[in-house]
Order: structure tokens, then sequence, then C-alpha cells
């Protein structure tokens, strides 16, 4: 069995421009080892990096935890976990942190009871699915507008999530974080960190209202169907990607981080598990 | 068989004429074609190698997706009708974006269209710039205009009704401006002689004249404007695209969803287009149409 | 002067205007006042004059400033003491270690000239802020007490945010940001950045005629490879991407006319005499058009994956039921009599369609597509931003990324230049390849000519 | 009263009325007659203020007309009022609008946007429709009527102006013996009875002869006759046509004698009422 | 040679054409009159086989024409010109492509689908448009033509075809006088040059005399007169055109005496060429 091209599917709230650039190094080193061509595509959102890797039009992406568990729904047949990625403090994990406006008064879940709540993008592990499980928990109402908040929005994904609050459009959302570093800094990594940089909000301006429990990372997958060689090639490659080209491994993991850790399917079951919760 | 013939030199440089204009033709109908054709493959062959996917595997799986969608729908088919009535409201919104901008676009349209149209014009000097201000307004795509404002304004309906109008300002503008172009001048001179000023003479002497058409024309963008309105809610300008997204970017669990908001959206499309159509006929055909219909 | 009527008749006819006139104004208002209760109706139903509230003014004013200026980052962290300058904080656009443009000046302690008497100071312990007018602001981070401040006296002004992490300063000149970990000196300057070439390119920064010199000397290719593969701007990726949408545009129109022109035949009453093969083409023309460009993209997706190709199938499926139905609706309307010209002289259906109809159609076929390839330009820009590809893709991501105005500002620019140059080359090659239809009386000259490239 | 001088209209270089001078005294009606192309249009469509004039000045009652802009000119407009060879009414609507349209310069834009007119008016309206003896038609659409019928709407609009002057474009040019009469008629009676002042572009000499106190005659732009009719004899008329000794003014004649009988309007009786 | 054998033609209850027989032995030119509706049109479509007929047969040496299918009717369609009254011409094709359209069924479909003609056809159709009088517009298109001018490249698309007979349905209705006299001409001289037998439909009486050797009258879908035009009295017309005695032969008539002069074609000259 031969492949003729590979393809690596990339998502994640950057400049589409800026994530084939940032993951170029990989595809070069890809390209050698594989010696096929190999290509990168960064689609809009996160469904259309899953429906290519469930059309077989993508060979390999790092998806987001409620993105697997998505694909695995619709076909568990179609891709394997490989390698999920280490935090520099050994964990793989980060949060969804619920935040407002800080001149909304709002300072908790209990401040936002009949306000409108923005979420992200549907397939967001952090921006929808953990949040729209644990929120309900701690608030004991479902997240249909009107239930407990006012409405209930999703407002396309994590940068808009933080704008929309900035503007006041939602009262209050969720966006992802690492949970280490200074709430002012906006955190060491996450959505908030790069509002931050951008010099889109002030940190002095938000207040947390919410965190979540440990988040597990996505995984990085691949297709079922290639050739198992292909598979251990580039597992083996992302593993030792760090070691080999540091400045690479920043890029390709958007930030710093310890490194990769193998996973299997079994770390996702919990994450499966809600989302199937979510559908009807 | 002579007096009306031409002469023999006459003939040979008229079929020598020919020939040549025929060889001339087919060569560059040859040009052309092969040009064309050459494009078509070039492209093609660019387009399938920037795909991730090819044009020769992709044809298998083209069911995929629809099947998916269906089986799904049909398995819970029972809440179908739950659905239709929870999108409603959503469906009502698209039509109401589609219906208000083409409402103020048809309304700047007219206003373009009359400033730019030679011998109707207030200022006829400005009638260049008043040309490319439509030309700018219906070259700006309406997701431009409509992600720009979600910036500023927040998301909701009103982003997209600005762009769309924009945009439909510009396109009427100019379909419009050709219609007025073939208006007669006559009642404007008639109403210009009793001191009518610029506002009466296109109100009394303009407009009834091309309204058939101009409504015709407004018609046909209303038609186009719910299909950007839904396109618009995909990306984040509420109504039913932006259900439609969420349930379909959710995908398995929520084909059912997916399925009545595409149920609901084409079935409006359909039937407005149809309605529209036999509205059109109506306008432009006048009285003749209504006879034999 | 005896008038024609008599004076009753006349009483009558006056009433009849008073009533015609009540009738007419009735209907000059109703309309008017259907249209004025329709958009009161939007206005509340859109919540307008919610709207006005929620509108953000500053993020507007944002968008405007960023997109025709841009800002220099200096970061100093104050952990490691280490000052960086970076334009937008983008790698980049970093300056190479110890090199600063000359308004800073790197040391023990850094100075940062805003200009217009703003000095920032960026010592080893405290950042100091000299606000003319104002007064001197220091913030000294601590590791336990978080950022402690020392203002001048008076009441805290607006454009003073602080709390006990943080302090961010906004003036006119630039903005100072500090926090426990690192202080930051926003500066503001016209323009785009780094537009031609980047910082580590040998070429940044210098004039036209020295560049066109190197140029002359046999750097051209440098030159060239340095501004097409600008990091910041990435001109030879937007000029791809602006390419993968014209060839959408291109594939899908020409592509749904080639596959729109034999069906229309089936379509159309006067060339099928089949009624329910003529229904059923019509239905799968309008359920085409009907299902819309966007939905074929998301369903063609999951076949063909992101990319060129899947948007130009998606155009090229709708555009069939579209074309199917404009020419199916132009072949009914030909003329009968040039068919039975060309069926007398014991021509076979193929020659009878190609010299009878083919010439008869080509006019409108050919405006009709090329009208759509002008229109589609815009379409494959909205569906680039959901297969991704293309300028739309560029122009979605940037403006969902919300701090790139700059380049959203580009794109635009570049969209509109490119369906206008659209519509200019549609509108030639109508003018072109229709004589008589589309040139109009003023280019009387184009359509004297004998025109060799004329189709039929 | 009305005093043109030296005016003049260029376009580019070719001069359609080239330093035409006037005066005008008391109300009288006057024909202008001209070949094609003398400038008879462009001297009218000056005085109405259509075209702006290149040189000269038009006085009225002492007052400058040439150098009116906006709402002044609209004003002038309205106080002289014209008839044009193709009536150009509003076809799509109904006649008493259109004679309407000529208190457009009176009311307000966004009342005769609404078809606010007062009552009064459109009893004015019927009854001058009335006094041309097409009151019946006063509902119909404009584009309805036959020719004759038309251009006296347009009178009825040119009198709704209440005008001093009214302008007439040949304003029989376009019409069948029958109703060119008719409408003849009716300017000559609008002269008589209200005192207005009309000017009229014929395009023949026996009307001319027949309904006017006055005849101007045009060549290449410029005034080459300005006399009573009586002096227009074969050989002035040769001169203004610049017809060769082929001309005969029967090719110019649109009378039809046979006609006269139902109505016999005395040959320019009453010319100094 | 042509045989018609009680062709008939129903539209639903409608008989266009019934029980026509007709006796062609030696080439000659027909004219066939009658009134609108008489079935004439039928008639000739029928025998150029664009419209099938109902009843009986049209033999042409010895063949039984009405049979043919496919290919074979085809070949008999060019064996079989028509000229029509609109001319029925591709108006945006130049005139020589037009005229090589009568060459189609002689061509492979391929080589004529991209336009490609033999030289020899090409200089054929020069030739024979140079025989009418119009080869200096071989290059423009047929729209940019007058209607007498189209008329006779739709004769030369016939005569392309190399026919042994022409049939021509009404081909000088739509035509001025001038133009109808040219075309006449034309089809006579091709008759009596090349011996072709023409059948030509016509709507007046005196062009069936002058150009024609025999006269067919139909009237209600039948023959009712065949015979020399001698004997196409105004009575027997009457009986043809089934009119009361008001019936004028003149208000049929489109002839042109004055202008028959410059080319004195003999009536009847040669009549059995
Ligand atoms: N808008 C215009 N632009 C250029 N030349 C014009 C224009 N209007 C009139 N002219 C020229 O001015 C000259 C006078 O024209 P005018 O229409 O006044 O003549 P007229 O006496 O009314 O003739 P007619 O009997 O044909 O109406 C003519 O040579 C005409 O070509
Ligand atoms: N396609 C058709 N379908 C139904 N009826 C037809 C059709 N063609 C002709 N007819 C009828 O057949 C009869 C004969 O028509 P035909 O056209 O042959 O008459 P014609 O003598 O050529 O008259 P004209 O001088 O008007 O051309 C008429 O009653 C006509 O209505
Ligand atoms: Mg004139
Ligand atoms: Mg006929």
């Amino acid at each position: 069995q031969e492949i003729t091209e590979f393809r690596i599917g990339i998502l994640g709230g950057e400049n589409a421009q800026d994530r084939l650039n940032s993951n170029e190094c990989l595809r070069e080193k890809a390209e050698e080892l594989l010696g096929v061509e190999t290509k990168l595509f960064a689609p809009a959102d996160y469904n259309g990096v899953i429906q290519g890797l469930l059309g077989g039009t993508i060979d390999m992406a790092w998806l987001g935890a409620s993105g697997y568990a998505k694909t695995y729904l619709s076909d568990p047949e179609a891709v394997e976990p490989i390698l999920v990625k280490v935090n520099n403090d050994g964990g793989y994990g980060y949060y969804s942190i619920g935040f407002a406006r800080k001149d909304s008064g709002i300072t908790s879940l209990a401040d936002m009871k009949g306000k409108v709540f923005g979420f992200g993008d549907p397939n967001s592990t952090s921006g929808f699915l953990i949040p729209s499980i644990e929120i309900p928990q701690e608030t004991g109402a479902s997240m249909t507008s009107g239930d407990y908040f006012g409405e209930v929005k999703f407002t396309g994904g994590h940068e808009q999530t933080i704008v929309a609050v900035g503007n006041g459009e939602v009262d209050g959302g969720v966006t992802w974080a690492d949970g280490l570093g200074a709430w002012e800094d906006g955190f060491n990594s996450g959505a908030l960190r790069k509002a931050v940089d951008a010099g889109l909000v002030d940190m002095n301006d938000l207040v947390q209202i919410w965190q979540s429990k440990p988040i597990p990372e996505g995984p990085f997958v691949v297709r079922k169907a290639l050739p198992a060689d292909v598979k251990v090639k580039m597992t083996g490659l992302l593993a030792s990607l760090k070691s080999m080209d540091e400045e690479c491994a920043y890029g390709v993991l958007q930030g710093d981080a310890k490194g990769f850790m193998p996973i299997t399917h079994d770390a996702y079951q919990v994450i499966i598990e809600a989302r199937k919760l979510k559908s009807n | 068989m002579t007096d009306l013939t031409a002469g023999q030199g006459e003939l040979a440089r008229i079929r020598e004429d020919y020939t040549a204009l025929t060889r001339r033709k087919r060569v560059y109908g040859g040009i052309l074609l092969i040009l064309f054709v050459s494009l078509m493959a070039a492209g093609f062959h660019t387009a399938d190698d920037r795909n991730a996917g090819g044009f020769v595997d992709g044809w298998r799986r083209i069911l995929d997706y629809p099947a998916e969608v269906l089986t799904e729908a049909l398995e819970k088919s029972a809440q179908l009708p739950g659905h239709l009535v929870h999108f409603l409201p959503a469906l009502v919104e698209t039509l109401n974006i589609a219906a208000a901008a083409t409402l103020l676009g048809a309304l700047g349209g007219t206003v373009l269209a009359l400033l730019s149209t030679r011998g109707l014009a207030y200022w006829p000097r400005l009638i260049p710039l008043f040309r490319r201000i439509a030309d700018i307004c219906r070259a700006v795509p309406e997701i431009v205009i409509a992600l720009v404002l979600i910036f500023v304004l927040g998301g909701g309906p009103v982003p997209a009704m600005i762009a769309i109008a924009i945009h439909t300002a510009g396109a009427l503008g100019k379909l419009f401006s050709e219609v007025a172009e073939n208006a007669s001048l006559k009642p404007v001179e008639g109403l210009e002689s009793t001191g009518a000023n610029w506002a009466q003479r296109m109100y009394l002497g303009v407009i009834p004249q091309v309204g058939p058409n101009f409504v015709s024309y407004a018609l046909l963008r209303f038609e186009i404007n719910i299909r950007a309105s839904a396109i618009l809610g995909f990306v984040g300008a509420g109504g039913i695209g932006y259900e439609l997204r969420n349930a379909m970017s959710w995908g398995q669990g929520r084909y059912d969803e997916a399925a009545a908001i595409f149920l609901l959206l084409f079935v409006t499309i359909v039937a407005v287009d149809q309605i529209s159509d036999r509205l059109r006929a109506r306008l432009t055909h006048g009285a003749r149409a209504g006879v034999t219909a | 002067m005896s008038t024609a009527t008599t004076d009753l008749d006349l009483i009558h006819l006056k009433h009849q205007a008073d009533r015609l006139f009540t009738r007419k104004r009735l209907l000059g208002f109703g309309l008017p006042a259907l249209v004025l209760a329709y958009l009161a109706y939007i206005f509340f139903a859109f919540d307008m004059p919610g709207l006005a509230a929620r509108a953000n003014w500053d993020n507007g004013r944002t968008l405007v400033a960023d997109s025709y200026s841009y800002k220099t980052h200096v970061t100093r962290d104050n952990r490691s003491g280490a000052v960086s300058v970076a334009v937008e904080g983008e790698r980049k656009g970093t300056w190479s270690d110890g090199q600063a443009p000359e308004w800073v000046a790197l040391g023990e302690t850094t100075v940062i000239d805003l200009t217009g008497g703003h000095i920032v100071r960026f010592g080893p312990e405290t950042v100091e802020y000299d606000i003319p007018g104002y007064g001197t602001l220091r913030a000294t981070p601590t590791r336990t007490q978080g950022v402690v401040t020392e203002l001048p006296p008076g009441e805290v002004p607006d454009w003073i945010n602080q709390s006990k992490n943080r302090i961010s300063v906004t003036t006119e000149a630039g903005r100072l940001t500090v926090t426990r970990n690192r202080s930051e000196v926003f500066r503001y300057f016209a323009g785009w950045e780094l537009f031609w070439f980047t910082l580590d390119s040998p070429y940044h920064g210098l004039s036209p005629a020295e560049l066109a010199r190197r140029a002359a000397n046999g750097e051209a290719g440098a030159i060239w490879h340095d501004f097409w593969n600008n990091a910041m701007w990435r001109h030879g990726d937007v000029a791809w991407a602006i390419g993968e949408t014209i060839l959408m545009a291109f594939l899908g129109t020409f592509g749904a006319a080639i596959i729109a022109l034999p069906l229309a035949f089936l379509a159309a009453r006067n060339f099928n005499p089949l009624a329910p093969v003529r229904f059923a083409v019509r239905r799968i023309f309008d359920f085409v058009r009907g299902v819309d460009a966007l939905i074929w993209t998301v369903v063609l997706a999951r076949a063909f994956g992101p990319g060129p190709l899947t948007g130009a199938l998606a155009i090229l499926v709708t555009d069939s039921g579209t074309f199917g139905k404009i020419f199916s609706e132009a072949l009914e309307n030909v003329d009968a009599k040039q068919i039975e010209g060309v069926q007398s002289t014991g021509a076979n259906a193929a020659q009878r369609y190609r010299f009878g109809v083919i010439p008869q159609i080509t006019p409108v076929l050919l405006s009709q597509v090329l009208y759509f390839l002008e229109s589609n330009t815009r379409s494959a820009t909205i569906i680039g931003a959901i297969t991704g590809g293309g300028i739309g893709l560029l122009l979605t991501q940037a403006i969902i990324t919300q701090k790139d105005w700059e380049e959203v500002a580009y794109y635009i620019v570049l969209i509109v230049l490119m369906v206008m140059l659209m519509d200019w080359l549609s509108g030639w090659l109508r003018a072109r390849l229709i004589r008589g239809e589309a040139a109009k009386p003023r280019k009387r000259r184009a359509a004297l000519q004998p025109d060799p490239l004329l189709l039929p | 009263m009305l005093r043109i001088d030296k005016l003049t209209k260029r376009f580019g270089d070719n001069i359609a009325v080239n330093a035409a001078t006037l005066d005008v005294d008391k109300p009288c009606m006057i024909g202008i007659i001209g070949r094609s192309g003398a400038g008879k249009s462009t001297l009218l469509r000056m005085i109405n203020r259509l075209s702006d004039a290149s040189d000269g000045r038009i006085l009225f009652q002492g007052r400058d007309i040439t150098r009116l802009r906006g709402a002044e000119k609209r004003a002038w407009q309205a106080q002289c009022a014209m008839i044009f060879q193709q009536f150009n009414l509003v076809p799509r609507m109904d006649v008493v609008s259109n004679v309407l349209h000529g208190t457009l310069n009176r009311r307000s834009t966004l009342a005769t946007m609404f078809n606010l007119y007062p009552t009064e008016d459109i009893h004015r309206a019927i009854d001058i429709l009335d006094r041309l003896g097409i009151a019946a038609h006063a509902a119909k659409r404009a584009e309805a009527l036959s020719g004759g019928q038309q251009q006296r709407v347009a009178i009825a609009r040119a009198l709704m102006q209440d005008p001093a002057i009214i302008l007439a474009d040949e304003p029989i040019a376009s019409l069948d013996p029958m109703n060119a009469q008719v409408v003849m008629q009716s300017l000559r009676r609008i002269h008589e009875e209200d005192g207005r002042t009309v000017i009229a572009n014929l395009h023949t000499l026996d009307t001319a002869r027949r309904y006017c106190d006055r005849v101007i005659g045009m060549r290449d732009g410029r005034i080459v006759f300005d006399g009573l009719p009586e002096q227009l004899t074969t050989g002035v008329a040769r001169e203004i046509y610049g017809a060769d000794a082929s001309f005969s003014e029967a090719a110019t004649s649109t009378e039809i004698d046979t006609l006269d009988a139902p109505h016999p309007v005395p040959r320019r009786a009453g010319a100094t009422a």
C-alpha cells in the first residue's frame, strides 16, 4: 500500500497564512521523511478539518478533544489519536474560563442569571462542550435560552467571544486558557493572552467568573486507513520534533510546551460521552 | 445572365477576400478555442492539485455527506415538525434581512441611478463619480462589509442588512440607470418648462415610465438577497444561516436539525423564485401576460 | 367663451376628479406608508435602538486607525530584564538583539521617545512615563505586592486604567502597560508597516531610487524575492489566493455553462417533446439552484476536501441550475424559421442545432455567462471563506483575528480591484465577442469593423 | 414688456441663434417662421430657460431673465409656459394630473409627490379642460388621447401655470390639419380672451398669416424679418426660407378650407385686443 | 417526373390539404395561388417533407417520397430545395456560410460542425451569388442585407443544393415590388437556364400569370384549378379566391410597370424550354 501525497490539516484561531507559515517546517520534514508531496490545509473552521479527515482528503491533523469526539462519533474507523501535547508543567490539560466585563458587576455564574451568555464554536471543547455540561451542574438549570441565562448564543469562535464580551454584546462568555500565569496577562497562553498581546482587550476590564475542571488537550490524529509505516514515521517525527527543531515545535504547538506523549482513544471516552449527551 | 454579375476580375477578388476572411476567422477561432480549452485544462489541473482531495476520487464519496444527514434525519423524522416550528423565527429574520435590504438598496439604487444617468442627473458633471460609487458598492462582496460591521456593531441582523443593502444599491443602481437611459426625456422637459424642480421632475416624469422595470429588477434582487442573507448568517450575522451553521458543524447528532433548516430554506428559496418569476413576467409584459395567464 | 359642456356636466366632472384624486392620494400615501410601516417593524424587530447602545465605536476607531497605521511594541520582560522591539509585536517584525529604531535608546535604562515630550523610561526597577501637562508617572512591578504605582497628585484621569497587578496608560502619543511580568509601550505610526521588505531584508528602508540602482546592478531577482516572500504581507501567497479565487469563478462558471447547455435542450419545450423528461430536468435545475452554492460547498467539502476545486465545483453545480434555466428559456424563444431553413436543405439533427440554434442563442448565452463570471468572482470570495481557499479565507481569518486591520484593508482593496477587473474584463469580452449585442452605439468604430473574434 | 437683446446661442462652432434682438411691448400673438435649423426652437428654449444663452440678455419687465438661477429661474419658467411639438406630457398619468403639473412650482415638492393638490386647483384644471373642450377626458391617461387632444392638454397645463407668456414650439407640427386648426384656434382665443402673449414657432406660412399679429422670420440663427403678416410677401418668404424660384407656398401649407366653416375664426380679428 | 397522388393533410379536424393530385411530367415553372389558409404552404411543406402527409403519396421518378425516413429523407430534401417567405436564413452568419448550408447534406457532419467546407464549394457559392448579383455582399452578415437581397441569398442556398425541384413558399410576400420583381426574375431564369422545376406559392394573380407556365389554384385544401395562365380569367380567379363580385384583381397586384422597361423579361417566353 502506497500513498501519493500526504495532507496535513491545521485548525486554530490564527490567521490562515500564519498557521500555514508556522507549520511549514513540519511540512518540509514530513515531505523529506515520507518521500511524497506533503501539503498543508487551513480550512476556515473545525468542521472543515473534520470533514477532510472523514472524507479521507486530510491525513493528519491536530484536533480539539471535542473535534476528535465528533470524528469518532461520525465514523469510528476514520482516525486514531497518536500523540498529545504536554505542557511545561507536565500536564496535558487546559481550562475553559468564564469571564465578564468588570463594569457589568458580574463576578460569578450566579450574577449571570437572566443575562446573555456566549459560547464559541459548537465544535470547540472549551468554547462549548465542557462548559455546556459543567455550567448546568453548577446552576442546576439547562443551557436553553431563557431557562437560566436570558439568552445563549454562539459567537463563532474564541476571538469573537472575547470581542463580544468586550463590546457588551454578550454579558459573559467562555474561552480557553492554560490556567498558568497571571490573570492580568491573560494567563501564559490561550485566547485571552493572544487578545491581550494584540492590544484588543485590557484584562483590567475583565473578571473571571468561572473555571472548568481540566480539559484534556486534543490529540494529533492520523487516518486509520493510512499504511502502518506512514503512521509510525509521522508519530516518530512529531515525538522528536522538539529535540530536532525547537523553533519548529514552538510554531506547531503554538507556544512553549514540553513536548509530546503517546495517547489512545480511551483518554477521550469522557469527552465522547459528553458529546453524545449534547446531541439530540 | 450577365447584366447583374460582377466582372471576372471582380469575382476573383471577392473569392480571394472571402477565403482570406474565412482563413482569418478559422485561425482566430482556433486560437480562441485552444486558448479556452488550455485555460480550462490548466485551471482545472491547478485547482485539482491545490485541493486536498482529488477530483477523480471525490466522486465516489459525493453522496456520503447527504446520506449521513438523511439517515439521521429519517431516523428522527418524528421530530421534524417540531424543528420546523422552532426554526421558523430564524427564517423570518433571514427574510426580513433580505426584504429590508432590498427595500433600502432599491431606494439607494434609484437615487444613484437618477444621479448617474445622462439627461437626468442633477449634477451632470458628477455622473462619473456616481457611476464609480455604484461600481464600488457593487464590487465589495457583502461578506466584507458584514464582517467589518459585526466588529463594530456586534452580531445580529443589522450588519447583514446594511451590507446587503449597500451591495444591492450598487447593483440596482447600474441596472436602473440602464433602464432610465431609455426613458423618454419629453415628459421631463415638459415638467421642467413648468418650473418643476429636480425631485418633481424625477418623481412625476421618470418614475412612472421606469417603475415597472425597477420593481421587476428589485424582485429579482430580492431572490438573490435571500441567499445572500442566509450565507451571511453562516459567517455570523444571525438568521437561518446561523442556525444551519451551528447544526451542520455540530454534525452527527444534530443532522435532523440541519435537515429541517435546510428544508425550510430550500422551500422558501424555491417558492420566492416561483412567485417572483410570475410577478416579473406580469410586470414586464404587462397586460398581455395577464390575459394568457 | 362658450363652454363645451353644460354646467351640470361640469359639476359632475369635478366630483369625478375629486374622487379620482382621493383615490390617488390614498394610493400615493398607502404605498409609502406600507414601506414605512415595514421599516418601522424592522427597526424594532432588529432592535436598532439597542444597537446604538451596543455599538462599540472604540472598535470602529481602532479599526479605522489600524487600517492606515501600525504600532511598534517595545517590551521589557520584567523577570529577565530583556527589552525587545517588534513591529506589531510579531516575531517576524522583531528587531534583532541589540538593535532598535532611533527613538528607542537601549541601555541599563531604556529610554523611549514617544515624541511631543512623552518619554518612557524602562529602569532596572521602575518604569517612568513623563506626560506633558500631567507629570511623571512611576510604576514598579514587584513579586509580592503587584504593580506599585506612584501618580502625580490629583484625581486619576480616565485614560489611566489601574488595578493591583496592572496599570495601563493611553495617551495620544502611545500606550504603556505594566504588569508584574512585563512592561510594554506601543507607539503608533502612519502607513502599512514593512509593506515592501521586512526588517531582515537588506533592502529594508532603501529609497526607490537606490532600489532601482541595485536592481540595475543585477540584484533585481533578490529584491523581487525579498518582496515576494515578505513574511509580514506575504505578497506571493496573496497573489496565489487571488488567483485561486478567480480560478474558482472561472472553472465554475464555464464548467456550468458547458454542462448546462445540453441539459437545457432537454428542458426546452420546442426541443424535447417528452413532457416528463422536461419536467424532471427542470426540477433538477430548480433543485441545484435552490440548494445554493453555500450548501453545495459544505456537501462537496466532504467528498473533495478543502481547496479551490471544491469551491469551483460548488459554483459549477449551482450555476448549472441557473444557466440551465436561462438557456432553456433562451432556447424556447429561438426563431423556428432559421431551423426550418436549415432543415429544408436536408441537414441532420446535429447540423440543425449547429446552424439553426447555436448562432441564435450564442449572444444570450455568452453575455449571461460573462455576466456570471463577474458575479461569481464575488461568490468565490465568500465560498473560499467556507471551504478554505482564496482571498476570501485570508480576509475572513484576518477579520476574525481582529488585529491585523491593515491587512483587512489591504485585502478589501484587492478584492474590490479584483471584482472591478473581472467586471471590466467581462464587459470587454461581451462587447468583443457579441457584436451588435453589447456594443453601445458609442463604440461605433468597433461595430463597423468585421469582427474576426466572432464565435459562431 | 419682453425685450430680447443680442441673444446668442452657440453649440460648439455652430451658432444656433445669432444676436437675436426683439421687443414685445404689449401682449400680442407672434409667429416665428424659418427653415428647419434656423434656430426657432433654440430661441424659445432660451426664453423659457430650458437652455442657457451663450450671450445677450432677455429682459422681462426690466428683470434680466438670463441671470436667474435655482428657485428664481423655476419661478420664471412657471410664468412663461411652454408647449412642445411632441406635447411632452407624462403619458402614463391621467389628464388632470398632467394639467395640475402646471402648479408644481407653486406647491411644495412633498405635497405634489403625494398628489395633495388643493381642490380649487383641481376644479380650475377641469374648468380649463372644459374651456378647451376636453373636460370629458379628464380621468383618462394622457397616452390614451389623440394627438390633438394631447396638445390641448399641454395647452391646459400651460394655462394652469397662469403665465404671462406662452411659448409654443411648432405646436401643430405633429397634428393632422383638423387638429392643427383646433389647437391654433385655442391659442388664439387664449391670447384674445386672457390677453396673454403667445409666441409660436410655426412651419407654415399660412398659419402664421392667419393667426398672428406679428411674424418674425429667422434664417441661420438671425432674425431676418419682423413685421405684420401683410408684409409677408412671397418674396420675403423666399428670403426667409432661402428658397429658389421654385419655392411654392403650397408646399408649406396645411390649410383646410373646407373645415373652416363650422368655426368661423376672424382672420386676425381683434389683433390689438 | 413528380406525381402527387391524393395527398392529404389533417390537423385534428381541420383538413389543410384535401386529396391533392398533381402531375408534373417535365421541368416547368408552376405557380400555386389561393386564399390565405387554402393549404398552399402545407402542400409545399409536405413535398419537401418538412411535414408528414396524413394520406396519399408523392412520387418522384417513381420513388415514393412520403415513405422516406432518416438519411434518405434528408437526401430527398437536399434534392428538393425550399425557399421561404421570411427567407429563413441564419441572420448572424455571413452570406456565403448561409449559401454553403445548401451542401450540408453532402458533407460530413463533423467537418460542417467546424465550418470546414471545401474550397471549391466556397467558390461555387460565390459564383452562384454572383449569378444572382449579390456577390459583393458575400462576406456580410445575412441580417445586414435588405429583404430582396436576403431572398436572393435564400435562392442561392437553394441552388447550392443543386436540386431537381425548387419549392418557393410566397417568396415575394414580404418584399417591396422592386425587390419582388428581381426575385421572381431570378427564379424564372433558374428555371429557364438550368431546367429546374420551380413550384412557387404566389399571392398575386398577375405574378403567377407573368412568370409561370402553369397555374394551380387551391381553395379550402382542394386543387380547384390547374391550367395555363391564359385560362386564368377573372371568373376563375373569383372562384379560387371565393370572392364576391367586388373582387378586383388590382387588390392583389404588385406589378410595377414602369420598372419593367430596363429588364425586358419575356412574358412566359421559353415556357417550354
Ligand atoms: N443640443 C444641441 N446641440 C448641438 N446643436 C444643436 C442643439 N440643438 C440645436 N442645435 C443646432 O442649432 C441649430 C438650430 O436648431 P433649432 O432646433 O433651434 O432649429 P429650428 O429652427 O427649431 O429647426 P426645426 O424646425 O428643425 O425644429 C441647428 O443647426 C441645430 O443643429
Ligand atoms: N401546424 C399547424 N397546426 C394546425 N393547423 C395548421 C398548421 N399549419 C397550417 N394549419 C392550418 O391548415 C390550413 C392551411 O394552411 P396553410 O398555411 O397551408 O395555408 P396557406 O394557403 O399557405 O395560407 P397563407 O397564404 O396564409 O400562407 C389553415 O387552415 C391553417 O390554419
Ligand atoms: Mg425646432
Ligand atoms: Mg402559407
